[in-house]
């Protein structure tokens, strides 16, 4: 059910729409959701796409709706960010991968970075004109981020880096990166973390794409040898780099369970078994049927996360309940899917029904299940945060981090 | 259901619980559920009386209340949680759903009837409760007069009943008939039940005289037993919720291996999948009572979405409960089992989930066709 | 696949049989397998027609077949055991409960009781003059038994027991059982605990039936108010009691894993879908097939155990798989029945198919899944028993059990 | 499967995981899989040559080893264990089985032939794998000549086969043809496959020229894939112990919050859930080879059960082994997702779980009758 518009709201959402009328292409030439091909050169110039799109949304004020003015924002609530969000869905446009990017950095910057740091990095970020990399996670600090190892030096000649990141999403396309860096192994392990911004032409950064299952390259391993990061580019000081990437870990989160909430497929899984003569199998009825209310489930929880941020108040629903659920659901409608396809499951690409998407979904559930956090650790939040239930002991947190057993010294 | 609630309504839900936690604590629903009523009829006086249940959705006219279908639900929504005995699901839900969309005029005196507490039943089932394929025998007197033949099935309240609604076949559609409980030719028999807290008897009619309430009923029987089965949706979790939580307040209370159980992942995730289920079937039966309200389009689809995710949810979560409390979980003393049994009936009355998402996989297939 | 006896096992078998055949009804009377009524009556009734089989059993010297001839057992191996089981089972006799009990207990005396105590204990046991129960769990101690709380004093004059003691099988009709109690809660919870044999009929024992959720009444709460025990009857000595309440929990495992292998019931689903006229249903011909297919392999799990006893080696396959496969296709198998019966599965007792069979069937999953132990400490077992995998901490095994949190003291 | 083997058995089973383990490892596999042969000739040489792989079960009298179908299974657990690119599957398993159950005498030349390494693929499915329903076209010449018109897909190895076995629809039953892959009508074109280590084609005939090997071959192909299946499960249940060892192993060494990640139960309970698969799938495999082997009355009805039971839980398997492996496990460079796609190519060659669940039901249904 829809909440209806204030009159304010009203009034914002024509504003919105007489302006992405005369300035955004309709719904039709399709790129905005054909950006996903497997080639360098193909996610280059998606990736400039969003980027030019991004910088006119900016130009004409709709490039950082909820953020102070004196920074390029546009001092507006998070209706007004929903009420644009909606009325742009219609168009063929999107800044793809950059808004959630500046969803995670900018208010980590207004919080926690100097009034410096806020002047020189705000305004490019929100433009585009410089976009960001999260450099967080690495091969052994995954799930238990806080594990990790890189290690950050400051001595008087500024910052040195030295160690790998991993699942660097569009590293090969960005400018600049927020970096998660030991810095103090002599500190239990969350004390001891450092937030650096490090510009990514700096000599010493090696990115090297890392393909998934799908074959696809969104991420990347990214690699520090000697890199030099000005002693001026940390935020929240030496040491105090953990509450910031909590506060960005908080975003990415809220990020997660909201953006793929209108998880549509199940009427185009009944189209299919229609045309293949397969709907009248009641087996295969059960399972549309039991996807298509899930898909409308999710739905509705996230109209109810919609309407509490309507009304100024808190999401409604925990982010963690709908990213597993999501996630889960995206797995149970890949195997009706395969199901369905019957012996054309086996193919894939060109000889496979609908170029192998279905194929192609049932491999990507992994993004769902493990990327942005497994299904495991949000299940721990959300038995531990909404129903305060007692956390596991954690022999990691009062230890040293040298100490620790997979520490970084063996 | 019970989220973004107003002020009026967070009154009427505290003021239900608070009659029931005193009505019907665990030894009362125990002794009233072993007898052939299933309800202490001074509780139900006191409940119509004073708090005016049977007809908080009936019209004023009729003197009722007047209060919308998310009124009912509220209420049922209680009912569920504290597994009342009473026959408000029988009587004012499902009886007075169904004459109030099938038969508002001629069912006036009835509906008035339920409001001010006589129990009226729905005999509706035969085989199974699809509207499709009944068998009753009509056979047409004078006027509206009629006698039936045959035998309904699963009838709530069908024994303590005064006078019984029946949804009957004729050429053409349905009708809908009211038979006196009491008349000749009407012959009840109370069922032995899995949930022993709601009551079902067969009733078997052999020439019994019936006065006709409506005539083409069944566009209106259907709108009825929607607002029927969102109710069933909202007193199912009203049970979810109090079994859910008495298995999170277990979990952080009992203590093994030296540890709170809900501490160990076995048990925290479960719980946790659980909040999700909980999650989605408040939210699928808000949604489909407010599209209900609405008279949206697909209101119809939506109810029989509903009723598929909370049946089965309700019957996890009853299940997950007993398995958190481990051996405590599963004596017949404790009150989980009763749930359990509430899940499982509840999962079957008007319908079980796959029979509703059939009814949704049709809509899907007439649509996309 | 049947493994061939050898020369020696088919004489055993043909004696077995002629000896069979002479003395137990056939099949058809059925008391064997009628015995679950749910009145005191009727539970006494088939409790002393269980005891009586017993007692023919060991007078014609097959009632101990494993045990040592010293205390009227028959010296032989599991392989005659295995044997003597198989062919027993197309007879209408039945030990019920005692067969279990004996194998129990037995291993435990044998292995951990003095002299004195197998003389005076082992053949009234075998013979069932005396029937025992097992009183180990508590309302705090389930899954954690070694929490137990009951408290067991030595002094001069004796044991001292007092406190509770929860789930008995059987205590309303047994002689003797044997107990754990807590008699030193200054040291680490497994270390101060007792194991005693207790005469039921000492004044200061209340047994009271517990009905579970089918209205069943196995069950019994047992309470101890200053109950005497001789300071003779504790077995392995004070303070010994946690490795003998181990091989009694090891016998208990491997009786569960194995004693419910044939699982029946799939077949009667299919044919009461025929009856019913259901079997055309697509859904249900799957959920039937998978039933059924079940259930083969927990017999073939079976048989694989059988073989590996046969041919003197150790379990083939860890008795904890057993269990919660059993367990849980159990508990898929109620889903199943109760999809089959529709609407009518909404009844009970005489109104209900089959006198509600499968209703009831539903209700005691928790047999399975929580009964013998639960489905996760199960899952605990296989993890790092047989998968190797690291336990978890384990804060309350250092500690003396009176400072734990939830011990004696609080 | 892989439990209680003869020292015979355990020996042949070292030689070929040795040999795997040094001629495809994980670079190799990956080089091969994007060719359209899917396979190295001169591994596949010396397999035939130095191991006997492709004449395994092939009788002596055809230059075969004359081993068991136990002996065929033990080598498919190996292969699927190492996705190991060869066309034994579609030669030796499929072509062979097929060839050796439904004409053993007029295709002693055949079998020769695979016993010496040729590649000989078996033209089965249509629309999907059930004998039931095929639509080729068969024009009779003379005696045993025939054309052949139509097209047969998803045939195994098929591009790189240098004859084919087609089975072929006719008045009354089904017959066995084979056909030279060179011949005139004959377009052969191979499939994009999820599963990259298993080839597929689809294979068109127009007019081709075609020997029969044998006439009334139903019961003899059903016999013959009835082997064929309970090799796929074999191989299956070796990829199934390849999957099962990677995740414990990682679940032992992998470290978060400072413990191994095996410690937490939602890894631990996971494993401990495939591994009662793993025990299943195996006991499965393993009775129904033995029933099929001893030629028991219900082998045919176990073949169903065991693929049914198998595809599922590698499938099962294949998915939680990258759950358990968190990010690193759904890199393309980590070999897990080979064996997913393996694992969901296999639960649909010789048709789907659904469909030998439906078997097992229609036999269940016939004997209850």
């Amino acid at each position: 059910m829809r909440r209806e518009d204030t009159k304010e709201e009203a009034a914002f959402r024509a504003e919105v729409r007489a302006w992405l009328e005369a300035h955004a292409p309709l719904i039709g030439e399709g790129w905005a959701r054909a950006g996903h091909a497997h080639t360098p050169a193909a996610e280059q110039a998606w990736f400039d796409r969003c980027r030019a799109w991004q910088q006119t949304l900016y130009d004409a004020g709709w490039g950082a709706i909820t953020l102070p003015e004196a920074y390029g924002g546009r001092g507006g609530g998070p209706a007004q960010q929903l009420i644009f969000d909606e009325e742009a869905a219609s168009f063929d446009v999107t800044t793809g991968f950059l808004s959630s990017s500046i969803d995670l950095i900018a208010p980590a910057l207004l919080a926690y970075g100097t009034e410096a740091q806020k002047e020189r990095f705000l305004r490019p970020l929100l433009r585009a004109d410089e976009t960001w990399c999260q450099l967080f996670s690495e091969p052994d600090a995954g799930s238990d981020l806080a594990a990790l190892r890189c290690r950050g030096e400051l001595s008087e000649e500024g910052w040195r880096v030295n160690g790998q990141k991993l699942w660097t999403t569009s590293a090969q396309h960005c400018e600049w990166g927020f970096l998660l860096v030991r810095s103090d192994p002599d500190v239990p392990k969350h004390a001891g973390i450092s937030f650096l911004l490090v510009d990514m032409r700096t000599p010493g950064i090696e990115v090297r794409p890392l393909p998934t299952i799908t074959g696809g390259r969104h991420f990347n391993e990214v690699f520090f040898t000697d890199v030099r990061v000005p002693a001026e580019n940390v935020v929240n000081g030496p040491g105090g780099g953990w509450p910031v990437a909590r506060l960005v870990l908080m975003h990415e989160s809220v990020s997660i369970g909201t953006s793929h909430l209108r998880n549509d497929g199940a009427e185009a899984l009944v189209e299919l078994a229609i045309r293949r003569g397969r709907y009248e199998d009641p087996l295969l009825r059960q399972a549309l049927a039991r996807t298509w209310i899930e898909e409308r489930v999710l739905g509705w929880l996230g109209d109810r996360i919609r309407d509490s941020v309507l009304d100024g108040a808190p999401p409604d629903v925990d982010g963690s309940v709908v990213k597993v659920l999501w996630a889960e659901s995206r797995a149970r409608k890949s195997d009706v899917a395969l199901d369905l396809l019957g012996a054309e499951a086996m193919l894939e690409g060109e000889d496979a029904q609908g170029r192998g998407y279905w194929q192609n979904y049932m491999l990507d559930r992994y993004m769902g299940t493990i990327g942005g956090g497994t299904v495991e650790v949000h299940r721990n939040g959300i038995g531990e945060r909404v129903l305060g239930l007692p956390r596991e002991a954690r022999p990691d947190r009062e230890v040293a981090f040298r100490e620790l057993k997979g520490g970084v010294s063996d | 259901m019970s989220f973004s609630l107003s002020e009026e309504q967070q009154e009427f839900q505290a003021t239900l619980r608070r009659f029931f936690a005193a009505a019907a604590p665990s030894a009362e629903i125990r002794r009233l559920m072993e007898t052939d009523r299933g309800h202490d009829p001074a509780v139900w006086r006191t409940l119509t009386e004073e708090l005016g249940l049977p007809g908080v959705a009936i019209p004023e006219a009729c003197g009722g209340q007047g209060f919308s279908l998310e009124a009912l639900c509220l209420a049922a929504e209680e009912t569920g949680r504290a597994l009342a005995p009473s026959p408000f699901f029988g009587s004012a839900i499902l009886a007075g759903c169904v004459v109030a969309q099938a038969a508002p005029a001629e069912g006036h005196a009835l509906l008035s009837a339920i409001a001010g507490g006589e129990v009226v039943a729905l005999a509706l089932a035969e085989r199974d409760f699809d509207l499709d394929g009944l068998a009753l025998q009509v056979v047409e007197r004078s006027g509206d007069e009629a006698s039936l033949t045959g035998t309904k099935r699963f009838v709530v309240d069908g024994s303590s009943a005064q006078r019984l609604v029946v949804v009957a076949p004729v050429a053409g559609g349905i009708d809908l008939f009211e038979v006196q409980a009491s008349a000749a030719g009407v012959e009840r028999r109370t069922l032995q039940t899995l949930d022993r807290t709601r009551k079902l008897a067969d009733v078997h009619f052999r020439g019994a005289p019936a006065r006709r309430l409506a005539r083409d009923a069944r566009p209106g029987v259907e709108r009825g037993l929607a607002e029927a089965n969102l109710a069933l949706c909202a007193e199912s979790v009203g049970g979810f919720g109090r079994v859910i939580e008495s298995a999170i307040a277990y979990a952080r209370e009992r203590r093994q291996f030296g540890r709170a159980i809900g501490s160990f992942q076995a048990v925290k995730h479960k719980l946790a999948d659980l909040w999700i289920l909980f999650e989605g079937a408040r939210t699928a039966t808000r949604e489909a009572v407010l599209a209900q309200v609405a008279d949206l389009a697909d209101a119809a689809v939506l109810v029989h979405a509903a009723r598929a995710y909370v049946a089965d949810a309700y019957v996890q979560a009853a299940f997950d409960n007993i398995q958190v409390h481990g051996g405590v979980g599963f004596t017949w003393e404790m009150d989980a089992h009763l749930y359990l049994r509430r899940a499982q009936g509840a999962a079957r009355l008007l319908g079980d989930a796959g029979y509703h998402r059939e009814q949704v996989a049709r809509w899907l297939g007439a649509r996309a066709a």
